[in-house]
């Protein structure tokens, strides 16, 4: 879309006049629609997860009965409640915490997950910005966000936020290799790191009636698929991984001292980097917007539903697992990831190596 | 997992949450499904009938917080008095002897252990509903927004009459009590 | 062991960190404050500082009748009330040598058995908390929700019962209760190898579980641990069984013990899946009590008009939901207790934290406390 | 093994009349002072027929404001022999000392910090002494029956009865 909007303000003559002017509009027009969509999809999921665990939990969640401020006809208006409370709360920074730092802290993730937004394509021509290695760009912004969390949990100088730092630093960082070579066997499969092309890699149909996808192409990819969506799901710091904020252990883990709008920072970007994650393994495993029944239903709008769908399942089950599972403890998770998942993934790229050579 | 997703559909037979300000407690029929009647105690609000009070001081006894706190005055045996609004016949029939000037609860310090209402030989102090619901309706929502809004006094007798039936003896309390 | 500084403060440990789980923390069961030298993630040695509860239960009962002090006795173990009752009012019955009519004896038998049930549900649900599981705490309360409401019809309160007295029983059982107790075992029983499923064999569970906090069987003893932490350590030692109070030798049922299923013998795993088992033990309990109640008798034949035992002291002992209640009572003949002491089962139970979780990692810590199933209002009475 | 048993027993290693029973007191309990209760500790716990190994609780008591004694009293279970043992050690109010068997049964730790904390008695030999319910610096010993209630503490009144009241 910036290019699309760089060509259209060339045609203005005043604006073309100073091109620093027209890239700094046409990327703030790119860039506003993925904010408010972070914003929106941040609201939904918030609800989502309160419901969803409601419902496993035998409970109802949110609902309407309630004399004075309705909680809405479902609790629909649970989340506006959320949002309206985080805005008005107290911010409180604690008296010996390093100022700059904390404050700084929350940006640095935001913008983390914010810039790995902009290579999102939701589907064949609406993507903010086309890279050529949109898969890339995207693993790199996901390892920008751990800076942010360690100087969250220096800065608030809080025993509790040092330990959450600390585990979630090196939960992400290990968790971030098999994740990378996972995705390394698709990367083989389609040849390109373009998402366009990775999806395009994907279309028709095997046997007539199944898709074929990366995920059912062989066996070594549905491995690469289960090992990526765990390490996603690692990386996001959610159940059974949700070491850094273990709510029975360390109290709230590197988000102990924040509160009220700064806070809110933190839990927007936990929703986004799911999205991310669940859009990444759905755009590579599950052929982005391609829809299920191959030949019906294409074409640009149904190509965004078809994402967004796949997308949601995957967030949904995301909170099936924080739902059903018990956590694991730090030297667990990190003998996991060394010990299981890396070998896995070697040979998953081995293995589709060997099948891509024979079998095809 | 199994377990967790099945919980989700069966959501409308399994759920166990009660809409408090529409589903009001015991009323709710759920499947555990017992009526009012057929509670033989209740721990709620506690209430005195002073009509009926003989002032046997058994209830303050037998408080193990001793939360309660009554006064008497000798009467004349069985007749009533009207400006005190004492009536000198209990509703089963005996005869009062002395007039209760005074008869505090403090619900702050009550421990809801329900010790009071077994040795009362008129039955006039009870928690309300489930078994009394017929003289009381169950009310458990009796919060305050000040402390000593929680000291309930049940005492009848006029404000200006106390002075004349408070003997001698007692006057120090009464002025230093109201 | 890094540069050891004697400063004033005592000796401090260079590189050391004091991490205090402090009295305000979410998974303390209460309010505790455990003093943890951590080096990194590895503990070196915890002190746990109590008392933060401690609202004189003993001064109390030195100055009110025994039956007054029925109460205050719900209050110190606030989850397994009915058992407290059961265990002070066997004591004083004890020291009066009076004897309580049958009826009475089925009724609590049965009414401390569930709330046994109850209590432990409570310790699974809290214990899948610890350890990270959010679902099993909603699911056990839900059935817990199901005896506390058979207990407000039965005596009125949800929580603190006052309900067993001295020679007797509050109230009879309203009508009707007796088959709803069934329908609540019927309800119930498919129940356990639910939580089974979702916990009890669940991967990461087991992973955190089993081997973690291991009490061996004579470390047990010594520090005094008693009821399922013991059983779990594969100690056959139960007090219904081995000095039965009441009427608990005509019922029979088996004591779980734990066998190292899933790591070695005492580990977490263990003293969790004793109290799985036991459920189903208090089932088989209330299931035969029930059958056998007598319907006619009058529970307060036996409660004595002036309760005013003879000058001695007893100690007796029952079996709370969280291992050996015992109550020292010394009466001066008088209808006021001259000393009463409650030995609280949790109190021993969290004095062996610090040996057993010496060289463990802060959420072992955490696991270890949740499956100890400590209560602090017992504990500081 | 029943309780005359246990008495014999313990007075064939430590002489005749040492472990007494007197009738009218308590039928079950051994009365003993503070030195012979330091002796007889660690032979309880180690000769195999006796073999106490759980001490199930620890009692101080307070015998009145008139008697003038202090008493620690120590229930004693064996698991192997499934036999109990109460024995009663009684010391005066002006140097209340007892040896201390936290080293014998681990469990005695706690029991004879929370004695020490209710009623001052002073556990000989244990290796942390110090009070377990109250604050540290918490002055006078609440169950012993001649304590009166402090006003305040670090200016925080006491009972404080409310106004409008009594």
């Amino acid at each position: 879309m910036v290019d699309y909007f760089l060509e259209t303000f060339s045609e203005i003559t005043w604006l073309a006049s100073s091109p620093n002017l027209s890239f700094v509009l046409a990327v703030t027009l790119a860039g506003l629609p993925i904010f408010l969509f972070m914003a929106l999809n941040a609201l939904i999921a918030v609800y989502a997860e309160r419901k969803i665990s409601a419902f496993m939990q035998d409970r109802l969640g949110p609902m309407g009965q309630g004399v004075g401020l309705h909680a809405g006809k479902w609790g629909i208006l649970q989340t506006v409640a959320d949002a309206v409370k985080l805005i008005t709360k107290e911010d409180i920074i604690p008296a010996t915490a390093d100022r700059k730092l904390f404050i700084i802290a929350p940006f640095i993730l935001f913008t983390a997950s914010f810039t790995a937004f902009a290579a999102f394509p939701f589907n064949e021509y609406l993507m903010a910005a086309d890279f050529n290695i949109g898969l890339f760009y995207i693993l790199a912004m996901g390892s920008v966000g751990v800076i942010g969390i360690i100087l969250a949990g220096y800065s608030s100088n809080n025993k509790w936020s040092l330990y959450g730092a600390m585990r979630s630093a090196a939960q992400i960082v290990s968790y971030e290799i098999p994740a990378g070579l996972s995705l390394l066997s698709v990367i083989m499969l389609s040849g390109s790191l373009a998402f366009r092309d990775i999806v395009a890699a994907q279309t028709g149909t095997t046997l007539a009636i199944l898709p074929n996808w990366f995920i059912l192409d062989n066996p070594f990819t549905f491995i690469a698929f289960w090992i990526f969506f765990v390490a996603g799901v690692a990386e996001v710091n959610r159940t059974p991984f949700d070491l850094p904020e273990a709510e029975s252990e360390l109290v709230a883990g590197w988000m102990t001292e924040y509160s009220g709008m700064r806070w809110s920072f933190f839990f927007l970007t936990e929703y986004a980097n799911m999205f991310i994650v669940a859009g990444v393994a759905s755009l590579l495993f599950l052929g982005g917007w391609l829809s299920p029944i191959p030949g019906y239903l294409e074409g640009n709008l149904w190509g965004i539903f078809w994402l967004i769908s796949k997308v949601s399942f995957l967030i949904f089950v995301m909170m099936w697992f924080r739902w059903t599972f018990p956590r694991l403890r730090t030297d667990q998770l990190m003998r996991l990831c060394w010990k299981f998942f890396l070998p896995a993934s070697f040979v998953t790229i081995i293995g589709v190596g060997i099948w891509d050579l024979f079998v095809r | 997992m199994k377990i967790t997703i099945g919980h989700m559909f069966k959501i409308k037979r399994g759920n166990v949450t009660l809409q408090y300000p529409v589903e009001r407690w015991p009323r709710p029929e759920r499947h555990i499904g017992f009526s009012a009647d057929s509670y033989n105690v209740i721990r709620s609000r506690l209430t005195v009938d002073v009509d009926d009070c003989i002032g046997c001081l058994k209830c303050q006894r037998a408080c193990p917080v001793s939360c309660i706190k009554i006064e008497t005055t000798k009467v004349e045996k069985g007749e009533d008095i009207s400006e005190a609004n004492h009536r000198g016949v209990t509703s089963n029939g005996t005869q009062k002897r002395l007039l209760v000037t005074r008869f505090d609860i403090d619900m702050t310090e009550c421990c809801y252990c329900n010790l009071c209402t077994y040795p009362c030989p008129e039955e006039c102090i009870f928690m309300v509903g489930g078994p009394n619901s017929s003289r009381r309706e169950i009310d458990y929502e009796f919060s305050e927004y000040d402390r000593n809004d929680m000291i309930y006094r049940f005492s009848k007798v006029p404000f200006d009459i106390l002075q004349k039936y408070a003997s001698v003896v007692e006057k120090s309390e009464v002025e230093e009590a109201t | 062991m890094g540069v050891v500084i004697e400063q004033e403060l005592g000796t401090v440990h260079g590189d050391e960190m004091i991490l205090n789980i402090g009295p305000q923390h979410p998974s303390t069961h209460g309010v505790l404050r455990l003093k943890v030298h951590t080096d990194g993630e590895i503990i070196t040695q915890i002190t746990p500082y109590i008392g933060y509860l401690h609202r004189c239960f003993e001064k109390h009962c030195e100055n009110l009748t025994y039956e007054q002090s029925i109460p205050y006795t719900d209050r110190c173990d606030y989850i397994g009330s009915m058992n407290n009752n059961f265990g002070y009012a066997v004591a004083v019955e004890q020291l009066m040598e009076t004897k309580v009519p049958e009826k009475v004896e089925y009724m609590r038998v049965i009414v401390a058995e569930m709330n046994r049930i109850a209590s432990h549900l409570l310790a699974l649900g809290t214990f899948g908390l610890d350890v990270g599981a959010f679902t099993p705490f909603l699911y056990c309360f839900r059935d817990r929700e199901r005896i506390l409401d058979l207990f407000e019809m039965l005596c009125g309160a949800r929580l603190l019962y006052n309900y067993i007295w001295i020679g007797g029983v509050s109230h009879d059982f309203p009508v009707g209760w007796v088959e709803k107790t069934y329908e609540f075992l019927d309800y119930f029983e498919p129940k356990i190898n639910e939580y089974n499923d979702l916990l009890t064999y669940n991967k990461i569970f087991i992973e955190r579980s089993a081997d973690v906090g291991v009490i061996p069987a004579d470390v047990a003893i010594s520090y005094g641990v008693t009821g399922p932490n013991l059983r779990g350590s594969g100690v056959r030692w139960d007090l219904r069984k081995d000095d039965p109070y009441g009427i608990y030798d005509r019922f029979e049922f088996d004591i779980p013990i734990g066998t190292g299923a899933m790591g070695s013998v005492g580990d977490c795993w263990d003293r969790y899946y004793v109290r799985v088992r036991e459920l189903e033990e208090c089932v088989k309990i209330i299931r035969q009590a029930l059958d056998v109640l007598p319907r006619d008798g009058d529970v307060h034949a036996a409660l004595p008009k002036k309760i005013r035992p003879k000058a001695g002291h007893v100690y007796s002992r029952t079996e709370s939901p969280r291992g050996d209640l015992g109550y020292y009572i010394a009466s001066d003949g008088s209808d006021i207790p001259s000393r009463i002491k409650m030995r609280s089962p949790a109190f021993t139970a969290l004095s062996c934290l610090n040996e057993i979780s010496r060289g463990w990692m802060i959420s072992d810590v955490i696991a270890i406390l949740g499956s100890l199933d400590i209560v602090l209002g017992e504990i500081d009475r | 093994m029943d309780l005359a048993g246990i008495i014999e027993i313990i007075n064939a290693k430590f002489g005749e009349g040492f472990a007494s029973i007197d009738e009218e007191v308590s039928a079950d309990t051994v009365r003993l002072t503070p030195e012979q209760w330091g002796q007889l500790a660690p032979f309880l716990r180690k000769t195999p027929e006796l073999f106490f190994d759980a001490m199930m609780c620890i009692t101080g008591i307070d015998e009145g404001v008139e008697s003038e004694n202090l008493a620690v009293s120590y229930n004693l279970h064996s698991m192997k022999h499934n036999h109990k043992l109460e024995i009663y050690v009684s010391m005066p109010k002006s140097d209340p000392k007892v040896p201390s068997v936290e080293q014998i049964w681990r469990v005695a730790d706690w029991f004879e910090r929370e004695v020490y904390d209710m009623f001052g008695i002073e556990f000989e030999g244990h290796r942390d002494l110090r009070r377990i319910l109250l604050p540290s610096d918490w002055d006078g010993f609440p169950l012993r029956k001649d304590y009166e209630f402090p006003e305040t503490w670090h200016g925080i009144v006491i009972n404080k009865m409310k106004e409008g009241w009594e």
